[in-house]
């Protein structure tokens, strides 16, 4: 079982640098929430676009990397990104509405 | 019942005694009910539901020490059939070829229709707790009390269903050379008390006729019918219970006693 | 696959009969029963969809006296086909008593489900018939009569959580694989519906209320896939039951 | 035992191949397909919870997004990290339960966890600082936002339950399954990425 340390290594590797994303992106998202701000706020639509799309990436991350969707069947693979896709196209376009 | 000596502290032993206490609870709880039925004003005859609300409110002023008697008894000693009741699932229980899965069906639909029939004395009773109160209360509190107490007979005729398909079947897969716990009869007669307890469910919609609750189908009939089903049910299930004692080697079978008495 | 008769319903490959007769039976009364259920409530009854909580006195007598006739018919034949909803949940609770766990939980469920008719079922079918009973009663009386009925129907949420509680327990330490281990999941997704159908006792109106978007319609799509699946589930198991394993049962009461 | 042993060093092979982006390497479907159905069937219940309420959110979004200034950002973007956190860690414990060091598995198990409870605090002082401070279920926003994560909590109580079957199925030699610990694995992330969406939308979003 020694042969399989480096590589478990990299895997490893891969998981920190998955995480340090996603809190990265977190933090980046606390900048633009509105209770960060005290004066009135004016919706955006930009903004959310962003905010969104940083969601999504984060999900992705988290179900190819943490869940393992990547090495995982093809059916979940399109499924899980089916879903994701579904879900944000449809928050985004009642947003527009 | 006279357990052997020799058995005595034996499960199976203990297994009848307990089944036999559960039968006798029978006529015991049954004649307390029947005190309690004879002693609510409100059954003889039944309250019309065509009465106007200052009338029911006058019943429940001028009877109210009898209705507090009486379904205060319904309500500490309604549910105490029950164990009378789990004698018949027992007994389901031992058929031959059977999964139990009547058994369990039984089982259900029993504590379900005990939750019903717990209901009803709890109407009657907050009704005459303040008989003073608004006769349109009042009024709504006897509605709820008679509806609740007459017409959700769904559980209990799936009881009797039940029970029929039950004996039907034993009796159907019996090949084995040994008796079926209950006659075949028992089976038809428990569908024919079903079959006349349905039409009382209409008396949630009719206010006069035989399907009103205090008509002739509806209460007479609905409750005679279960009486007379708890009667000859207890001499069958006696009657179970022994032979099931006697298989078990619990007692003695009385028929070689009387044969070894004959010898001798 | 025939629904007209329990032989043709439950069969091997080659179209014979399969499983125990008595399960095949209650096992074919199980879609049968809630066929009839879902016409009851949804056409007669009306029921389901639930009419709005947020609707005057008047509003509500006029649903009971527009709606009276089939509201009286729908519950009056609730009223004496009751008794299958026992037994489709107690089919359920004897499919458990087969399963590794032994029957402790097969009691639990009938016990929850056995209870859950009365607040379930009862109560809304005696409030509306009380309320059709008596329709120039005082409308205040039978907006009464409504929202008692209407809550306790879409509200009784712990008697029939904790028999979906016990019976994921028991699928997920099943090893006679009786039930397929994800029917577990959407048991404990049927909870988590209930949960957020708490919220019906707050609000009269919105996603919340009891005819709301979440706590009514999410609901009742989680339930109907579950009960969909149950169908096929125990049709399925109990077609591979095998059929001598009489004397090996041992409930509370086996002699 | 040794049943149990060859087939750790065949899901140890297992990672080993799947370490490596190659082709022609076997589809691996972590946990087992039971859990699946699970993870997306609540994906789907959740999204019907967020469409309605974006549905909702769009008929007023000017009070949504004043309510949404209302809420704790600092405690929603730690507990955010802390699931985050907790995820790694039961990835990482998938890893070493592969690898057969159980002793690290479960430790990293141990770390998810207290990850677990540490969210559940702090979302019940969030809860609590909000109705103290009059933000009640009264407002429709506070009313999505409390059946939202109090549906969420409910999942990380059901997930720490997953946590501690996996751990003493890990503790226990003769049950030790990779596929049972990868199948909590699946449920606990569910969970974080059922979190980073209720974030965006009831937190952040504008």
């Amino acid at each position: 079982m020694t042969d399989t340390t480096p590589k478990g290594t990299t895997t490893e590797r891969k998981l920190l640098w998955a995480w340090a994303v996603l809190v990265l992106i977190t933090v980046g998202s606390w900048w633009l929430a509105p209770a960060h701000f005290t004066d009135t706020m004016q919706p955006s639509a930009g903004v959310t676009a962003l905010l969104l799309a940083m969601m999504a990436v984060k999900c992705r991350i988290v179900m190819r990397s943490f869940m393992e969707v990547n090495h995982a069947p093809r059916w979940l693979k399109v499924g899980t990104d089916g879903w994701l896709a579904v879900l944000v196209v449809t928050v985004f376009a009642i947003y527009l509405i | 019942m006279q357990i052997l000596e020799q058995v005595q502290d034996l499960p199976k032993a203990g297994n009848i005694k307990a089944q036999w206490v559960c039968l006798w609870s029978g006529p015991a709880v049954g004649l307390v009910l029947l005190v309690a039925l004879l002693a609510f004003p409100g059954f003889w005859p039944p309250i019309s539901p065509t009465l106007p609300a200052e009338e029911v409110a006058r019943f429940y002023a001028e009877n109210t020490a009898w209705i507090r008697f009486s379904q205060v008894t319904f309500n500490l000693c309604g549910i105490m059939v029950v164990p009378f009741f789990m004698v018949i699932v027992a007994q389901m229980k031992r058929m031959h070829g059977q999964s139990h899965v009547f058994a369990y069906c039984y089982l259900t639909a029993l504590v379900s229709g005990a939750t019903f029939f717990a209901l009803s004395n709890i109407f009657f009773l907050v009704a005459a707790f303040r008989p003073e109160r608004d006769p349109e209360l009042t009024m709504l509190l006897n509605d709820l009390a008679w509806i609740v107490f007459i017409a959700p007979i769904g559980m209990v005729l799936c009881q009797f269903l039940l029970l029929a398909v039950a004996v039907k079947f034993d009796h159907a897969t019996d090949r084995n050379g040994a008796a079926a716990i209950f006659p075949r009869w028992v089976g038809h007669y428990s569908l024919v008390t079903g079959l006349a307890m349905i039409p009382s469910a209409c008396a949630a919609v009719f206010q006069t006729g035989p399907l009103a609750w205090d008509g002739l189908l509806s209460f007479w009939l609905r409750n005679g019918a279960f009486a007379a089903f708890m009667i000859v049910m207890f001499f069958v299930l006696r009657t179970a219970v022994l032979r099931q004692a006697v298989d078990d080697g619990v007692i003695a079978d009385p028929e070689a006693r009387l044969g070894a008495s004959a010898t001798r | 696959m025939s629904i007209l008769s329990p032989d043709r319903y439950i069969t091997r490959a080659d179209k014979s009969p399969a499983g125990r007769p008595d399960v095949r039976l209650v096992t074919w009364f199980f879609p049968v029963w809630y066929a009839a259920f879902g016409v009851i409530i949804c056409l007669l009854a009306r029921v389901t969809p639930p009419p709005r909580p947020d609707v005057s006195a008047a509003d509500k007598v006029a649903f009971m006296t527009t709606h009276a006739l089939t509201i009286q018919v729908g519950f009056v034949v609730l009223l004496i086909l009751l008794g299958g909803a026992g037994m489709t949940n107690a089919l359920v609770a004897y499919q458990m008593s087969r399963m590794s766990t032994g029957p402790v939980l097969a009691y639990a469920y009938i016990g929850g489900m056995g209870v859950g008719a009365l607040p379930g079922f009862l109560l809304v079918s005696v409030c509306f018939l009380t309320a059709t009973f008596r329709p120039d009663r005082d409308p205040e009386l039978i907006g009464l009569l409504y929202d008692l009925g209407m809550l306790s129907y879409n509200g009784s949420l712990g008697c029939f959580s904790a028999a979906y509680l016990v019976l994921a327990i028991a699928v997920l330490y099943d090893k006679n694989e009786i039930f397929p281990k994800w029917f577990a999941y959407l048991s404990i997704w049927q909870i988590v519906t209930e949960v957020i159908a708490t919220q019906m006792f707050v609000f009269p109106a919105g996603p919340f209320a009891w005819n709301g978007s979440i706590s009514f319609w999410v609901a009742v799509v989680v339930f109907s896939v579950w009960l969909g699946s149950l169908i096929f589930i125990l049709r399925n198991t109990a077609a591979r039951e095998p059929v001598d394993t009489d004397e090996t049962f041992q409930g509370p009461t086996a002699g | 035992m040794t049943h149990s042993d060859s087939s750790l060093t065949a899901t140890a092979r297992d990672t080993d191949r799947a370490a490596q982006p190659s082709v022609g390497r076997a589809a691996h479907l972590p946990g087992d397909i039971h859990m699946w159905v699970m993870v997306l069937g609540d994906l789907i219940i959740f999204s019907s919870y967020f469409v309605i309420f974006m549905i909702y959110r769009s008929m007023s979004p000017e009070a949504y997004l004043r309510a949404q200034q209302h809420l704790d950002i600092n405690i929603g973007v730690v507990n955010t990290v802390v699931l985050l956190t907790s995820s790694w860690f039961v990835a990482r414990s998938v890893l070493s339960a592969r690898a057969g060091d159980h002793t690290r598995a479960i430790r990293f198990v141990y770390a998810a966890g207290a990850c677990g409870v540490l969210f559940m605090a702090l979302k019940g002082y969030e809860w609590a600082a909000k109705i103290g401070a009059g933000y009640t279920n009264s407002e429709e926003f506070f009313s999505f936002y409390y059946v939202i994560t109090g549906v969420h909590f409910l999942h990380v109580v059901i997930g720490l339950i997953v946590l501690g079957v996996v751990i003493r199925d890990l503790r226990n030699p003769a049950r030790r399954r990779t596929s049972m610990v990868e199948a909590g694995a699946v449920y606990w992330h569910m969970v974080d990425l059922l979190w980073v969406v209720i974030f965006t939308l009831l937190y952040v979003m504008r």
